[in-house]
């Protein structure tokens, strides 16, 4: 029996990098730039050690602590807790070793004075660890708030570029208006529950009919939740956000920052409507959502010429993956999400700060000007495409072993179209960073026609002022990270993590009871599917295959005239994400309306 | 529900959709400013003294005079802009 | 989209969304009803710790790490709106030329008002746990108060009367406190943002223990951040110009 | 009678999406943001009424009783004000800078720059 550990040390994960944070605030115009480097990365590697610990304190159970010393007494309170189990430890680990080597990247960072670049990193670091660990709704809500507040300053951080600028306000008032009409969401379900936390919300609710008011209060919460995880339609805003955003946070964008909109999703779906909405609605949800998004963000993917943007959109693709993975609810599926997050957030981290030095070096980072520039730096060519092949799910890749495990718990719930759907996503997406690769490092393929309205004006503004030749602090950053990639698909102690994780995650009862009566956690069941598996290897050849293939598409699309039947599809998609903010808003209510709808069909 | 409360309910509203129906940049701190006005006699009817000192506060004093002063700097630069042009023009 | 294709996918999102709200809220409880389960768990609370506005006990004892979470955000905000509104690199920061003309009366009148404005917003602040107000309140209250100087006087006169350094300390100290003070509650109670000092009798100044203290702490941090907030818009608008060479 | 409280919030929050949507100004789709929010805290007030109930706040002259309004909605409402004023703020300084270097804050125009 593994009762609960208390930890009332882990608020101070949340509290450190804030208060560093304030000091900064006051004296990074004072200081050299190098102290407020390192300040900027103590602060980082000891919320990063202290959340290893927390993992390891956490076990296989789970470590709490109620905030103020206000115990609930028989199952309500008036506290606050913070809640550590495997899944959200882990997330803290993803968390502070991203943020490391961000700031690693950002060591040769001219950010031109008075930016407080890294006090808003450390503010931002702080909101995402308060919305992981905290474990009621309305303080998800104010972490979520913070972490946004951070997150439009640092994109419009460049105030010269005047993408950048535009991008910021598009993200800022779409999460924003996402994150006020969860607001709305919570008072109809306080109206109803009388509390805030998740545990006591989900033994509360189910004492009511089960009616339109709980379905309007699910969809209503979760809006701030799917417009971070940029799903369809409220994805529109990540696209612009993260192709004008500096890379070093781009990479906690893409890393971490739109993966905990999915976490929110779940957790507050699971714990808090687990006892009023059966489980074959939130499958059906969750699953049409997944669906969507994957393709749509696929297929866009394809079509891009700018970097980032292609990034941006394959990060769309592989949420809508992480949700067909969540919908499945089985331990493996989620298992699988677990080390796919994981694995992604290494390999597309490492492809962001690669983008970086290539907007360095070349103040651009459009597919067409960059044609040939590449050649000769075999060093940065090798990690461009082993990342672009970890991306598509080569099997030694972190990647590549959650892709694998999570269709092959997916499929066993919605059948064999997920991971052919899986494959083919993969494969988009590898391919186009394939494409891109050669394209620039090799030169090779068709001129293509030139850009008629550049994707981004040639002059976009250099990110920082560094030297031709890369410095070692941004190299060291990415291969690290992509060695991270690997270490994640090859350690076997990491698949035992995120089966614990995934079914701690699922165990809504055992949430509960240890944290309102304190009972004990139930005992975890060793998950044996948890490893390299012959099919899951050969779908990830399979996968790579494709990659390769549509790459080889892109590279002469001349003399493949069959492919000018795709044109005007990609024409009316790209048409769509047209920037202005009116639609976004529009798109959001349609969403939500459709959301609606489809909870309120799947539960009759 | 008493009148008094029925009609600090609907006086917001209308307020809001003022706002949200005038375009023309000069009167958008006004309006907003009554809005929160508005909203503050809401509060105070609500029984919620804190939030109405907090509305009035932040609601009809810092935000209008943010609003203000924004449209003010865009009002000025594109004067200058325009002046820019004028003259490159003549 | 077109502005019509725009309004009309919007409006039909919209429309059903609200059906199903006045649906949803048609089964809510009535407006007005008796049964609050959370303030019958809150108000002993309060109580017990010798808070009268149990709002405040909320804020700074029961819920502290929200108002936490509130005053990091607060200060993440307004660093990054002063980092947005920097002169960019093609801009300088003038003098502000001093043409503004104000009529005796306001002067006079802003002149009386500025200290009493001073003094309320203080005792917003300091009676944060007996009376309805708090740190955020009154330090907003100050801010205002402050900047009443600007309506009688001119931007110079204000420019002039309230450097800035003072107030970016106040605002990192204030939001730095309030961690540290969090940080002692756990080290003296072992949890964190605990009402760790003793409550004297209900309904005094000081017999709310940390409540009292995190209040003076968020009155300081917001009436910093608000100054240097208001100061950055003042800026802009004033004497940032293009270089003209 | 008994949901007028929660329709004027609903409708507060749909009129300023539809002030964003129809927005020429960007300045004006902002005010427009925090017109939304408004209807937040009116519905979270609105949840915590009580006919006849006084403000939670007791003195020499109230004696401490359960008789009061829910002190937690206001706890929440006083949180999501401030927020209200550092996002709003946050958003008005980009578009300060917007107006600078596209010399427009109209979104149509803005999208017609990005073709």
């Amino acid at each position: 029996m593994i009762g609960v550990a208390h930890d009332p040390w882990m608020p101070l994960l949340v509290a450190l990098p804030a208060t560093v944070a304030c000091l900064l605030a006051l004296c990074d115009r004072a200081l050299p730039r190098r102290v407020v480097d390192v300040v900027a990365m103590l602060t980082v590697l000891g919320v990063t050690t202290g959340s290893v610990a927390l993992l390891i304190g956490a076990g296989n159970g789970r470590s709490l602590t109620w905030l103020g010393g206000w115990h609930p007494k028989d199952g309500v309170g008036v506290g606050i807790a913070f809640v550590a189990d495997p899944l959200s430890a882990g997330l803290c680990v993803l968390i502070g070793s991203l943020a490391t080597c961000a700031l690693l990247y950002s060591w040769h960072y001219v950010a031109r004075g008075g930016t407080h670049f890294h006090a808003l990193m450390l503010f931002f670091v702080a909101g995402m660890l308060g919305f992981v660990l905290s474990a009621d709704l309305f303080d998800m809500i104010v972490f979520f708030e913070l972490m946004g507040a951070a997150a439009y300053a640092l994109t419009g951080i460049h105030i010269e570029d005047e993408t950048a600028v535009e991008g910021g306000l598009n993200f800022g008032l779409v999460n924003s208006l996402g994150a006020y009409l969860s607001l709305t969401g919570l008072a109809l379900l306080y109206a109803r529950a009388g509390q805030l936390g998740l545990p006591q919300l989900g033994r509360l609710l189910p004492e009511h009919r089960v009616d339109v008011l709980v379905v309007v209060a699910f969809v209503l919460v979760l809006a701030g939740f799917l417009v971070k995880g940029a799903l369809v339609p409220f994805h529109f805003w990540l696209a612009d956000a993260h192709a004008v955003a500096p890379a070093p946070v781009c990479v906690m964008f893409s890393g971490v920052m739109v993966e905990l909109g999915l976490y929110g999703a779940a957790r507050i779906s699971l714990v808090a409507f687990g006892g009023v909405l059966s489980e074959d609605t939130l499958r059906r949800t969750f699953v049409v959502l997944g669906l969507v998004t994957a393709l749509l963000g696929a297929v866009m993917c394809l079509g891009q010429r700018h970097l980032k943007r292609l990034l941006a959109f394959s990060t769309i693709a592989h949420m809508g993956l992480f949700t067909i993975g969540f919908a499945a609810l089985r331990a493996d599926a989620l298992t699988g999400v677990v080390l796919y997050v994981a694995g992604h957030a290494a390999v597309k981290a490492a492809l962001f700060l690669l983008a970086g030095v290539l907007l360095d070096r070349h103040q651009s980072v459009d597919e067409g000007q960059l044609r040939g520039l590449g050649r000769g730096r075999w060093g940065e060519a090798a990690l461009f495409f082993t990342a672009a092949l970890g991306l598509a799910g080569l099997p030694p890749f972190g990647s590549g072993l959650g892709k694998a495990i999570t269709e092959d718990g997916a499929a066993l719930s919605f059948g064999h179209w997920v991971p052919a759907l899986f494959v083919l996503v993969s494969a988009l997406t590898g391919g186009s960073v394939l494409r891109f690769a050669s394209h620039t490092y090799l030169g090779i393929g068709d001129r293509g026609e030139p850009e008629t309205k550049a994707e981004s004006p040639e002059d976009e503004e250099a990110e920082s002022g560094a030297p031709r030749h890369t410095p070692a602090t941004m190299t060291t950053s990415i291969v690290g990270l992509v060695a991270a990639g690997i270490v994640i698909g090859v350690l076997p102690g990491i698949r035992g993590f995120a089966s614990a994780a995934a079914q701690r995650l699922l165990d809504t009862d055992g949430y509960a009871s240890q944290l309102l009566d304190g009972g004990p956690a139930t005992p975890l069941r060793h998950d044996p599917a948890a490893a390299w598996t012959g099919t899951g290897i050969l779908l990830g050849i399979v996968a790579i295959a494709l990659a390769l293939a549509v790459a080889a598409a892109g590279l002469w699309q001349e003399r493949l005239p069959w492919l000018r039947l795709g044109h005007p599809v990609m024409r009316r998609l790209h048409r769509l994400h047209t920037g202005h903010i009116g639609d976004y808003v529009a798109w959001l209510f349609a969403g939500l309306a459709a959301l609606v709808l489809l909870v309120g069909l799947a539960r009759t | 529900m008493t009148v008094l409360l029925a009609l600090c309910l609907v006086l917001p509203a209308i307020a809001a959709t003022a706002v949200a129906v005038t375009h023309d940049p000069e009167r958008q701190a006004v309006t907003l400013a009554t809005s929160g006005m508005l909203l503050c006699l809401l509060f105070l009817v609500l029984q919620a003294p804190d939030v109405a000192l907090s509305e009035l506060g932040i609601g009809t004093a810092i935000v209008p005079l943010m609003v203000m002063l924004t449209i003010r700097t865009i009002e000025k630069d594109r004067k200058t802009r325009r002046t820019d042009e004028d003259g490159d023009d003549s | 989209m077109s502005r019509r294709a725009r309004l009309l996918v919007f409006l039909l999102g919209g429309g059903v969304l609200a059906i199903a709200f006045v649906i949803g809220v048609v089964d809510m409880p009535g407006f007005g009803g008796d049964e609050h389960p959370y303030r019958d768990l809150a108000v002993p609370s309060a109580v017990a710790h010798g808070t009268a506005n149990v709002v405040a006990a909320v804020n700074f004892d029961q819920r502290a790490i929200d108002t936490f979470g509130e005053e990091t955000i607060l200060i993440a905000s307004t660093l990054g709106a002063v980092a947005l509104l920097r002169p960019s690199r093609e801009e300088t920061v003038r003098r502000p030329p001093d043409l503004g003309h104000t009529l005796e009366s306001t002067r006079l009148i802003g002149y009386v008002l500025m200290p009493l404005t001073l003094v309320l917003g203080a005792d917003v602040v300091a009676h944060g746990g007996i009376t309805p107000g708090g740190g955020f309140q009154g330090g907003v209250v100050l801010a205002t108060g402050l900047h009443l100087l600007y309506v009688t006087g001119s931007y110079p006169a204000l420019d002039r009367l309230r450097p800035l350094l003072p107030f970016r300390t106040a605002e990192a100290l204030g939001a730095a406190a309030f961690g540290v003070v969090g940080a002692l509650a756990l080290i003296g109670t072992g949890s964190f943002l605990a009402n760790a000092l003793p409550y004297g009798s209900f309904g005094q100044i000081f017999s709310t223990g940390t409540v009292q203290v995190l209040n003076l702490v968020v009155g300081i941090e917001v009436f910093g951040s608000m100054v240097v907030l208001l100061a950055a818009f003042f800026e802009q608008e004033i004497s940032v110009r293009k270089q003209d060479a | 009678m008994q949901v007028l409280a929660y329709l004027v919030a609903g409708y507060l929050v749909l009129v300023g999406a539809y002030g964003i949507v129809r927005s020429r100004h960007l300045v004006h789709a902002v005010v427009c943001l925090s017109i939304s929010q408004s209807g937040t805290y009116v519905l979270l007030l609105a949840v915590g009424y009580q006919h006849s109930a006084s403000a939670p706040v007791f003195g020499s002259t109230t004696r401490p009783n359960r008789h009061v309004v829910d002190p937690v909605v206001q706890a929440m409402t006083l949180t999501d004000i401030v927020v209200s004023a550092t996002v709003t703020a946050l958003l008005l300084a980009l578009s300060v800078q917007i107006n600078k270097r596209h010399g427009t804050v109209d979104p149509d125009e803005l999208i017609a720059l990005r073709g």
